[in-house]
Formats: structure tokens, sequence, C-alpha cells
């Protein structure tokens, strides 16, 4: 591995000033899992590391019912996802969070690093963008907020400008009569890679039920995460059938552009698409018709 | 004799012989004596004065070391066969 | 541009260890390299195999993951911490009993994590196990013995700190 | 031989006894060593499948403060003229001082081309960036058909295809063609009511030792070298060393660590002559290699993917007439793929009248192919057993019943003409028919089950150990087979059941190559058997000399004294195994023996697995229910250890069937030479696994033993594959049986 400096960053100014004063050739470290691997595999170079984790902003890990679950972005898999099934809220992002590695990396990988690390089959950000999740992002200019889908603008690329780094994540509160899920598929139970993974969200109001609205997004069918928007659009004002919820799946079959790779074939992968979102529509209809994911 | 079964790449030396009776105390006896009924044999099955690499000798049912030592009986059964191998190297 | 080397103040198996790295060394190197703890291994060597796994503060993590200067006023149980002053760790015991084991190397990342787990839930079923060991490999077992081992160790751990008998 | 029907220690479970190093961390495999002084390597390695390299610039590698030596293959002694000198026979040796470091071609992703040593391992992983090679890259040559046609690109510039000692004209990727035959397969097609034929094809797979190859080596400068490896025969690299180095075996010490897996990978030396070469360019500082999984998958291993065609016919009555086989096999590299192995396993377990094989040994641009446990036989297992499966359904037989009514017995012949020994293939087919899993229900929908048979032929080979008596009565045994996966136990068993003592008192020890005689490597399973005879002769001798011990102190002639239950007697006298011991000094001193031995007597081996497998039809993912294995091991010496082997056979089965195989891109790049994208099985995707042992003892050893370790893995694919039928209808021919592969059968993708 090549040699870098290593500097934990005891506030977010500390960071945001090492950062900039590195003009590109420093990288933050969360959990690591992704970005040591990508160092000693000389597939990154960097001159200095910042660690975050003695930052305590990144270390939030707080619920309101009026404001919603904000996540720090050095908050480790194992922790949110005991935080959110211990408290019964989110099933949908704890579900995705769950399957990020297996249980050393748990102890480790972060939802700001998945993000961050900016790959196309990244668990979390299809179940972030159907949660209408907001990337908390501060940098020399101070903070900005941006949609979850937003953030990936191609592999391992990502819209933060030099200087700037992910502090947190904010998912709005789960209304009424919501619902998510987020569903992959992998050729070994654990310690995989998404062939293909959907994740999906509806809520219902009325009786007899109808969807209100819905988003439905797909991994590793394109060169970032792909928010379906006509997927979602197709489903609001259906009653929750699983017709509506095939359609979602066609539409969504139809606007995956997959690739042949060593995880899977692009036949496989659009096959695919349509079948993970319906079984993440699924659930995430059990779910918002028991009363909302809380 | 010994009986030698004849390798089926070899059947177009023998006129497509399967089988052989042979004279020989010993595997190399063996081979002398089919290099008398059937010219080039030895040349297939040997290399210098030794079996050839890829070459196993199974004289009665195991796998000689001994090779063109091995001894061979009155009616012993003597098979050429191709060596077990795992994988290059 | 060398950058200089790091101090680092941890407790490893208890006892406080202080050491210098490069920025760019892993806890396993350092562990395994400078200090002397070879049991955690170095197989994949990028979080794919489970060989490595320690706990630090507590969690299971594989080392080769952790750059050593994140040790940093952390403690840290490798698989020589585990077992008593007198005697093997009951895990470690049926380990050998089960015949757990073939190669071995795996085996020390299995037994850490294996007391990671039993630490959380003394009681796991099967597929708990099964689902917790996943991030260790092992080529030559098929895991089965390994998971009988676990669930014998589970259930004889139990069975000492409750005094509770054991349902075949 | 097999005179003692009961047994005191062989059958038992005792705690192996390197048990507690290897669970308290304590046990040193290579990569632990550290040595005053050491230096760390790395290696620089083809991005190219297939490429001519015009010049190696070493300069700046070598100026890069830290750095000590730097090697390429100008460093290497010239084979070349060695094997000029010595005829074909030495042509492995240039192959492999080839493969060791690449000369005029790179031939495939990951060949090394260069290695550094620097006082870290960091600072040679910089210095190789900087080295720089100038390659003319040519087209590769991935797929064993393309190879094989007349336009492929040639990859070695003197290959012409050998058949039995005739030489082709022509240059060509077909290192040889190996052709077997027996009775007439038109008449025996002729004759059947039914046939099937189909074309199989299975991937490149790869052993996947946890441990990645490691090597530390001190050339002195008095000339001696020392070696501390990860190896299953210590002998084995000593022997390769003296050939690539060209150095007298004198000169070498090899010295095994303990090694975290092998299945026969790490037979074949990669990193030994670098490490060597560079402590000596060095100034004889010791020098450490290891290997990453990138490496390992790339560039070492693996065994052959394969093209097999099979043809079988059947009488309507379910006797098979005839059986035929095409199998054109991967070598990678270098000429010298399993394909043999796999002509001899293909239709192993049956008694077939009319049989005709062809193999053919291919050279591809992929690494070497080396052992993979029972080399060879998978793929033609995978097959041939889906042909017989077939051949049962359309006959409408029980495919276990048309198994056992062909099954191979004493007396029948193999393909190639030899007679079977006493073997236990009737014995396996039946304990599988009768096993309750064979008969329980199985509800619920896409779910099926499959049975496959195998066979392996084992092997003996060189073993050698010796033995010193203690004061107390315990014994030291001294033996050269690598403990790879319990044999320190298995062995100390049968010296413990030979001397009639306790298993706790042998103290065995693995020696290095100057410490104990050769000994062949822990392959072919062959350890317990060969080792295990060893053993059993050094115990006889021991027993022997302590005779002439008792007899000294009864003043008798030493064939009166007795020796039974542990006990040595003459008349009213008697004196335990442990009380003479103790009486060594009044008797002459230390009681010592050494044997060698080499037996050709081993007996093959056959399995017959059940599979209940789960197929969801909209993602093609293929979940194991339930395993059940059963397998004749002629005497199980330490069950836990056999069921162990089994199991182990079985999860890289499972593996090889359903998830593993190299992909290669377009260019010849390794994709995924990874532990996460080589996806071996984990705790999660394997049920547990029954194990039924058979003991049909072989009449070749003293205890019965046949060998264990390799026939387990050669029927998974093949009863997956069959299970996956039953659950969906559809046959599938290709390995892996992946998700997509699943699916596109199903016609959804």
């Amino acid at each position: 591995m090549r040699a870098f400096e290593y500097l934990s960053a005891s506030s977010v100014r500390e960071a945001v000033e090492a950062l900039a004063a590195r003009n590109g050739r420093a990288r933050v470290l969360a959990g690591g899992t992704d970005l040591i691997v990508q160092l000693r595999e000389g597939r990154r170079e960097v001159d200095l590391v910042v660690d975050i984790k003695a930052i305590p902003e990144a270390n939030r890990l707080e619920f309101d019912l009026q404001t919603g679950l904000l996540v720090g972005a050095a908050v480790p898999c194992y922790r949110m996802v005991g935080f959110l099934n211990a408290a019964g809220i989110y099933p949908g992002l704890a579900a995705a969070a769950g399957l990020v590695g297996g249980t050393q990396i748990q102890g480790r990988a972060t939802l700001g690093g998945n993000l961050c690390n900016a790959s196309p089959a990244a668990d979390t950000i299809p179940a972030l963008i159907v949660h209408r999740a907001a990337c908390l992002i501060t940098g020399p200019q101070g903070e900005r907020e941006l949609p979850a889908e937003d953030f990936c603008t191609g592999p391992g690329q990502t819209a933060l400008q030099p200087g700037e780094f992910l502090l947190a994540l904010r998912l709005p509160p789960e209304p009424e009569g919501f619902g998510a899920h987020y569903v992959r598929f992998t050729p070994r139970n654990e310690m995989d890679i998404a062939v293909a993974g959907a994740g999906a969200s509806l809520r219902l109001a009325g009786s007899p039920a109808r969807i209100i609205e819905a988003r439905v997004a797909l991994g590793a069918v394109a060169p970032t995460p792909l928010l379906v928007r006509e997927a979602g659009a197709s489903l609001v004002g259906k009653a929750p059938t699983l017709e509506a919820f095939e359609e979602a799946g066609r539409l969504a079959r139809e606007a995956a552009r997959p690739i042949d790779d060593m995880r899977g074939t692009a036949a496989q992968r659009r096959h695919l698409s349509g079948v993970l979102v319906r079984r993440a529509l699924e659930t995430a209809y059990q779910r918002a018709s028991r009363g909302g994911d809380a | 004799m010994a009986t030698v079964w004849v390798p089926a790449l070899l059947r177009d030396l023998t006129g497509g012989i399967e089988r052989a009776q042979v004279a020989g105390a010993t595997v190399r006896e063996v081979i002398d004596s089919l290099e008398a009924q059937f010219p080039g044999v030895r040349a297939r099955l040997c290399e210098g004065d030794s079996l050839r690499p890829g070459v196993a000798v199974v004289v009665d049912g195991a796998v000689s070391r001994q090779r063109l030592r091995q001894k061979v009986k009155e009616d012993s059964e003597v098979h050429f066969i191709p060596a077990i191998t795992g994988g290059a190297g | 541009m060398t950058p200089g080397k790091v101090t680092v103040h941890t407790r490893i198996n208890g006892e406080e260890v202080t050491f210098l790295c490069e920025p760019r060394q892993s806890l396993l190197e350092v562990l395994r390299m400078e200090l002397g703890f070879t049991g955690a291994k170095e197989c994949c060597n990028n979080g794919n195999c489970g060989a490595c796994s320690v706990l630090l503060d507590g969690v299971l993590v594989n080392s080769c993951l952790v750059l050593a200067v994140e040790a940093e006023g952390k403690s840290i149980l490798t698989v020589e911490g585990i077992a008593p002053a007198e005697g093997l760790h009951l895990l470690q015991q049926k380990f050998l009993e089960h015949a757990a084991l073939q190669c071995g190397i795996c085996t020390p990342g299995f037994i850490v994590s294996a007391y990671a787990l039993l630490q959380r839930n003394p009681r796991p079923s099967e597929q708990e196990v099964r689902r917790w060991m996943a991030g260790n490999l092992c080529r030559c077992t098929g895991y089965d013995k390994i998971i009988a081992a676990v669930l014998d160790a589970a259930a004889c751990l139990r069975e000492k700190a409750s005094g509770e008998v054991r349902v075949p | 031989m097999n005179e003692k029907e009961t047994y005191r220690v062989i059958g038992t479970r005792p705690l192996r006894p390197d048990g507690a190093d290897k669970v308290t961390g304590r046990a040193l495999y290579g990569a632990d060593l550290r040595l005053p002084g050491m230096l760390y390597g790395a290696v620089l390695r083809s991005p190219h499948a297939h490429a001519r390299i015009l010049s190696i610039d070493t300069s700046a590698a070598e100026a890069l403060p830290g750095v000590k030596a730097v090697v390429t293959a100008a460093d290497l002694p010239d084979v070349e003229a060695k094997v000029a000198s010595l005829g074909e026979g030495s042509v492995n040796t240039r192959y492999q001082s080839w493969n060791i470091l690449a000369r005029e071609k790179a031939l495939y992703y990951g060949h090394a081309v260069a290695v550094v040593a620097a006082a870290s391992v960091h600072i040679a992983q910089e210095a190789v960036k900087l080295i720089r090679v100038n390659y003319e890259v040519l087209p590769p040559v991935l797929d064993v058909l393309q190879a094989m046609q007349a336009d492929a690109p040639i990859l070695l510039r003197d290959l012409r295809t050998d058949e039995l000692g005739e030489k082709g004209s022509a240059l060509t990727n077909v290192a040889a063609h190996h052709q077997t035959k027996k009775g007439d397969v038109e008449r025996g097609f002729q004759e059947a009511a039914v046939t099937v034929e189909r074309e199989f094809h299975t991937a490149t797979v790869h052993q996947g030792y946890i441990e990645p190859q490691n090597a530390t080596a001190l050339y002195n400068q008095d000339g001696r070298i020392t070696i501390w490896c990860s190896t299953q025969g210590s002998f084995g690299v000593r022997d390769q060393l003296k050939d690539i180095l060209d150095v007298p075996v004198a000169q070498i010490k090899v010295v095994p660590m303990e090694i975290g897996g092998g299945f026969g990978g790490k037979n074949n030396v990669y990193l030994e002559p670098l490490a060597a070469l560079l402590s000596k360019k060095s100034g004889h500082k010791p020098v450490r290699l290891t290997m990453n999984h990138a490496d390992v998958l790339s560039a070492t291993g693996p065994t052959s993917g394969s093209v097999i065609r099979v043809k079988m016919g059947a009488r309507k009555d379910g006797r098979i007439t005839a059986a035929q086989a095409w199998l054109a096999y991967e070598a990678g590299a270098f000429p010298g793929s399993p394909v043999t192995s796999g002509m001899g396993v293909i239709f192993g377990p049956y008694a077939i009248e009319n049989v005709l094989l062809d193999g053919y040994d291919v050279v591809v641009n992929k690494p070497p192919a080396a052992a993979y446990r029972a080399p060879g036989g998978t793929n033609a297992a995978f097959a041939a057993e889906v042909v017989i499966d077939e051949l049962a359904e359309k006959l409408g037989m029980d495919p276990l019943d048309l198994r056992l009514l062909n099954a191979a017995k004493e007396g029948d012949r193999k393909a190639d003409g030899v007679a079977y020994g006493r073997i236990g293939c009737v014995e396996v087919l039946e304990a599988a028919r009768n096993h309750p899993h064979y008969r329980a229900p199985l509800p619920g929908k896409f779910r099926g089950r499959g049975v496959a048979a195998g066979s392996w032929g084992n092997y003996g080979g060189k073993s050698s150990a010796s033995a010193s008596v203690n004061s107390d009565g315990s014994v030291n045994l001294v033996e050269g087979s690598v403990d790879i996966g319990g044999s320190r136990a298995s062995i100390s068993m049968q010296l413990a059941e030979t001397l009639q003592i306790p298993v706790e008192s042998i103290r065995p020890q693995v020696a290095d190559t100057d410490t104990v005689g050769y000994t062949e490597g822990t392959y072919g399973s062959r350890t317990t058997f060969a080792t295990g005879w060893a053993v059993y002769e050094l115990g006889r001798r021991l027993i022997g000399l302590l005779c002439e011990r008792a007899a000294q102190l009864w003043d008798v002639e030493p064939g009166q004294v007795t020796y039974e239950g542990g006990v040595f007697s003459c008349g009213g006298q008697r004196l335990s195994f442990a009380e003479l011991a103790g009486k060594m000094d009044e008797t002459g001193g230390a009681v010592v023996a050494s044997v060698s031995v080499q037996p050709e007597t081993w007996g093959p081996a056959f399995a017959a697995h059940i599979v209940d497998v789960e197929v969801d039809p909209e993602t093609g993912k293929v979940d194991i229910l339930r395993y059940t294995a059963v397998q004749d091991v002629g005497k199980a010496v330490h069950p836990a250890y056999v069921e162990g082997q089994i199991q182990g056979g079985v999860a890289q089965g499972v593996g090889w069937g359903l998830s593993e195989g190299y992909y290669y891109d377009a260019q010849g790049r390794l994709a995924n030479a990874s532990l996460l994208d080589y996806r071996m099985p984990t705790s999660l995707d394997l049920p547990a696994i029954e194990t039924v042992i058979v003991e049909v003892p072989n009449p070749g050893h003293p205890y019965g033993v046949r060998g264990v370790g390799e026939v387990p893995i050669v029927p998974p694919p093949a009863a997956i594959a069959n299970a996956i039928y039953r659950a969906v209808g559809v046959r599938l021919t290709t390995l892996p049986m992946s998700p997509a592969r699943v699916l596109e059968a199903l016609g959804k993708a």
C-alpha cells in the first residue's frame, strides 16, 4: 500500500479544512470496508485519510416522530440495524443495511460509506431512495442537502465537491399507511454482492385501500442506483394488487440498463428487476397495510 | 506366457489385435517380445531405456513402481495405461 | 513523502500495549508482524474470509479492514486471549471434540467469531449460528462440525452458567 | 491381511495431537514465521493473458530506497540447455521454470514476470509498480474447443500432439490424445433399446484453500538453501527446486510449516524458487513471499474446465450395453490436465462391456492446471451420471436400481481392461438405496431429489517414518507426511494400534526433509493408507526390538517372547510396554527404528450421494435442503475426520456445482479473482451433511484402509443436476449451474 497520512478529526470543521487543503488527494474514512481495500489494491491513491468516527455529529443516531431518522455517516451498520429493529422502525432500511457484508463487515461498514463508495450494486442506496432520504453534506461552503437519488453520479462517483463530505442521512418519518422494503438477489446467501436489487415503498389510503404514493428503485442494473419514477407513478391511484405490482415490475425491467459481468448476465438482471420489484412491493404492501412501518 | 492388453492407440501396430500372449519374465522382456511380434511397439511405449513418463504399467492389477524391471509371471496380465495425472508439473 | 510513524495506545487481551506504526499498516499487519499475535491469520486480506477476526471494543471485525492507527484508545481481543488462565475455553475444547477443524487456518477466526456470538446470544439456533458465521470461510469441513461444536459449546456454557439441564 | 477383527484404537475418536495449538492460534503456518533481518517480496504479474515479453526494465525499482533485489526470468538457470541434454523427460521442468517466471511470453493473466525483495512489503509493492515491461499483446485462447481448432493462436512454440509416443506433425494446442477402448461400442449401441447422448461444459474452478501460498527462503553463504513453506509435500518441493534452480538435492532443506489447506493445489511450487533467488541476490537475507487471493486465484491451481460428450445405451432391462465419451480438458498454459484421471472415473462405478474413451489435453491461456481433489473426476462424473439419470428416466427405472444393476464388482474390468479387486461399489449403492433419506417423502413445489455415484482410484506411494521409545513408554514418531486434515491423528492411531498402547502415548511430529526419509506429499488419499502402513511396519519393528530387550532381561531367546494386549511375556514373566521401556538403559540403550514403504495395493473408493433441492423458478436459485453422502472408506481409522473429509468434499462439490467458476473477460483477464466474487459456499449455503460410512476393508492394507479424501467431491454436481431436473424438469449440462443458467434453461432469461 502506498503511504499516506492519517487524521482522526474531532470536529466537522477540522475534517473540512483537512479535506479542502489536500485538493482531492484526501479521502474520508468511516468504516473502511471499501476504502482500505481500494487503497491496498491501488485502485485509489490518497495523501491523507480523514477518520470521521470521532466527530460527534457523524455518530448521531436519533429518531423523532416529527423529524424522522438521523443517521450519522460514521454509524456502523450493526448499530443502526440494532437501533431500528429495537424500535421497530424503518424495517425496509434495516433489511437493506443488514445485507451489507457478513457479521464482521456489519461491525464496521456504514450507511454513509455505502453511499460514498457509490457502487451501482450498493444495497442501502435503493432503500434510502425509496425512503426519500436526504444526504446532509458539509463542506467549505457550509451545509447542503441532496436527495439520495442524486448522490451517485457514476460507478464510484458522487456529487460531493472538493472539500465536502457526507455527514449524515436524514429519513423523513414514515407516514400513516407507509411501507417499504428492499430485496436483492445473490447466488450465495451471504457474503455476496447484489446481482440485482430492488427497493420499493408505497403509501396506502382510503377504504378500499388505494396507493397514494409509491417509489421504486433498482440496484446493480445501471451505472448508478436507479430511481424508476415511471414504475412508482404507475402504482399511484391503483389498488394494491399483484397485477399492479407486476406492472411496476415490468416498467422497472424496461428501465434497467444492465450489463454482463462476473456477477451475472444482463438478461438475468433484467428479468430479476421485475421479479424483485414485485417482491419488494409485496412486502412493502404488507407493512403498509399493517398500519405503517412503525 | 503373460497376457498383454494392447493399448488402443497401439492396435494399428498389432493389426487390431487387442490381447497378445507373450513370453518374458519382466516387463522389459514382455516389451521385447511384443516388439518382435509387432515392430514399432517399443518405440511407442519406451523412451530410451525407460517407459515413457506418461505411461503406467499395471501387472496383475497393481500399478508397478518397478516399471520395466517389474517381474511378470506365466499367468500375469499386463496393461499399459495412461499415467494418472492431477495436473501439470 | 513518507509520513512518520504514529504512536498508538491499546489494550490487547487485557494488557496495555503501546506500539508505533505507519498509517498504512492494517491492525492485522501490526498484530502479526510487530506484536507477534499471529493467531489472527492473514488470508484474503480484504474482508472476505474472516480468518483475521478480532474483537475491537467488543465488536467483531476483520482486522485486515482496520488501520492500526484506528485502534488508538481501544481494546482488542485476539484468539490468544480467549483461553482462560488454565486449560482451554469451552469453545476451543468443543472444536477439538467435534473435529471441527481440519487444516486449522480458519479456526482462530471461527473461535473469535463464535465467542462474539455467544456473548451476544447465548442460545443461538443452528440458523443463527450459520448466519453469524457466514463471514468466516472454511474450505475443509463443510461447516457441519463447526456448527455442531458452537451449538454444543453454547449449551455447555449455559449449563455451566445456570445449572441448566441440557435437553438433547 | 485383516486378521484383526476388533481394534482398540482404530475406529475411536481421540482428540488430535496438534489440536490445542490450532485452537489457541499458536500453531505456526508459513506466514507466521519471522526470521531476523527478513525481507519481504512482491511479484509483478502479467496484466495480459497472452503476450510476448519484449523487454523488462527493472532499474527504477532497483533504485527505490529499501529495495534489496529484483529477479526476472534471466536469473533462473537456463533449463532449455538441460532439456536438450536430457531429452523429453525433462520437458515438465522447462514448463515449470517458464511458469515460475514468464520467459518469452506471458501465457495467462497473473503469470509472474518479476519479483522484488525489500525492507517492507509496502516498499516491495511500490517497487513492483516501477518495473516497466514492454509487451506485444497476442490474442488469447480461453476456450478449449477454440484452442483445438486448426487456426487457433498457438501458445507454445514446440507443441505437437502426442498419441502414445507418436507425435503429430503440426504445431498445435492439443498436447495429447489418449484413448481407451474395450469391446465394440458400435455393436453395443446396436443392442441398446435406449440411448442418451449429451454434451457437457464445466468451468475452470479453484481448490480454494483459505491460506494463500507463502514461502520463506534463506540461501546461505555456503550454498545451503532452507525453505519454509506451505506445501502438501516437502520432498516434492525439494525435487522441484533442485530441477528449477539446478542445484544438488543435498543443498536444499525444506521445512513444511502448518498448511492452511491444499486439496491438490499445494504440490507445485510457485514462490519457493523466487524466494530462494531473492535471498541469494539480496546478500543472503531471509526473504518471505506471500500471495493474496487475487494471486492465488489468477496464478495457482486451478483445475481444468472441460467439454465432455457422453453417449450411453442400455437394453430394456437396464443393462448398459455401451458407453462412449469424448473428453477435452484445459491444461492451462502448459500440458498436463487431469484428463486421463477423468477417463478413469467417467464410467468407474459400472461394469460395461463396450467402452470407448477419447481424451484430449489442451493448452489455453489460463494458469497451468494443478491437482484438485480427485482431479478431473468431478467433471467426468457430472457428464456420465446425468446421462445415466436420463437413461433411468427413459427406461422407467429407479436411478439407484439402474446403477446397482450395472454396478462394478470384484473381477469386473474397467474401460482400460484392468480388473477390479475387492471393491465396495455395490455395498455403497445398496446403503444409499436403503437410507431413510432416499425413501423420505419430499413434499412441496419445485423440489426434487437427485442421486449420483462416483469412483476414485486412490494411490499409495512412498512414505517413511521413524520412532524412538521413551523411558515412560511413550513413543516419539517422526513422519514426513504434512498434516492437512488430521493425519497426525490417523497415523498415530495406527502406530498405537500396532504397538497396543494408548494413542495419547504417541507424540507425532512432521519433520523437514533433512530429518525423515523420503515421503510423498499428502495427496491422492494416500497418507492414512501409505504412511499408516509405514507406521504399522514401524510398530512391528519396535515390538521386535523390545522383544529382544525382554529376552535379554529374562535370558531367553527373543523368539520365545510374545507380545499380546500391550504386555511382553515369556513363561511366567510379564512386562508391560511402559515397564519394558523403563528398562532400556539396562538392555542396551535407546530403542529406535525407521522404515520406508512403497505399497502398490491401494484400493479404489466408491460413493453415492443423495441430495434434495428446491429451485426458485423466478430467480433460478437452487437451495440444498438435505444432503447424504455414502462412501466406502475401507476402514475408518478416525471416523470423525473421515466424516469431515466427506463433508468437506461435498461442500467443494456443491460449490463447483452451483456457484464457483472462473470468469474471464474477452481480453482474458480474470474478473472474479477474489473470495467475494469467486463464490465458495458459506455456512449459510450448506445444510447439515449426513455421512454414511461403509466399510469394505481393502485387502491390500494391514488395517483395511482405502483412502477417503477424494471421492466425495466426485458426485455432487451430478446429483444436484439430477435433483434440479426432478424439481423443475430441465437438464442442466453446464457448470456451474448458476441462477443465470437455471433461468436460461427455464426460458426466463
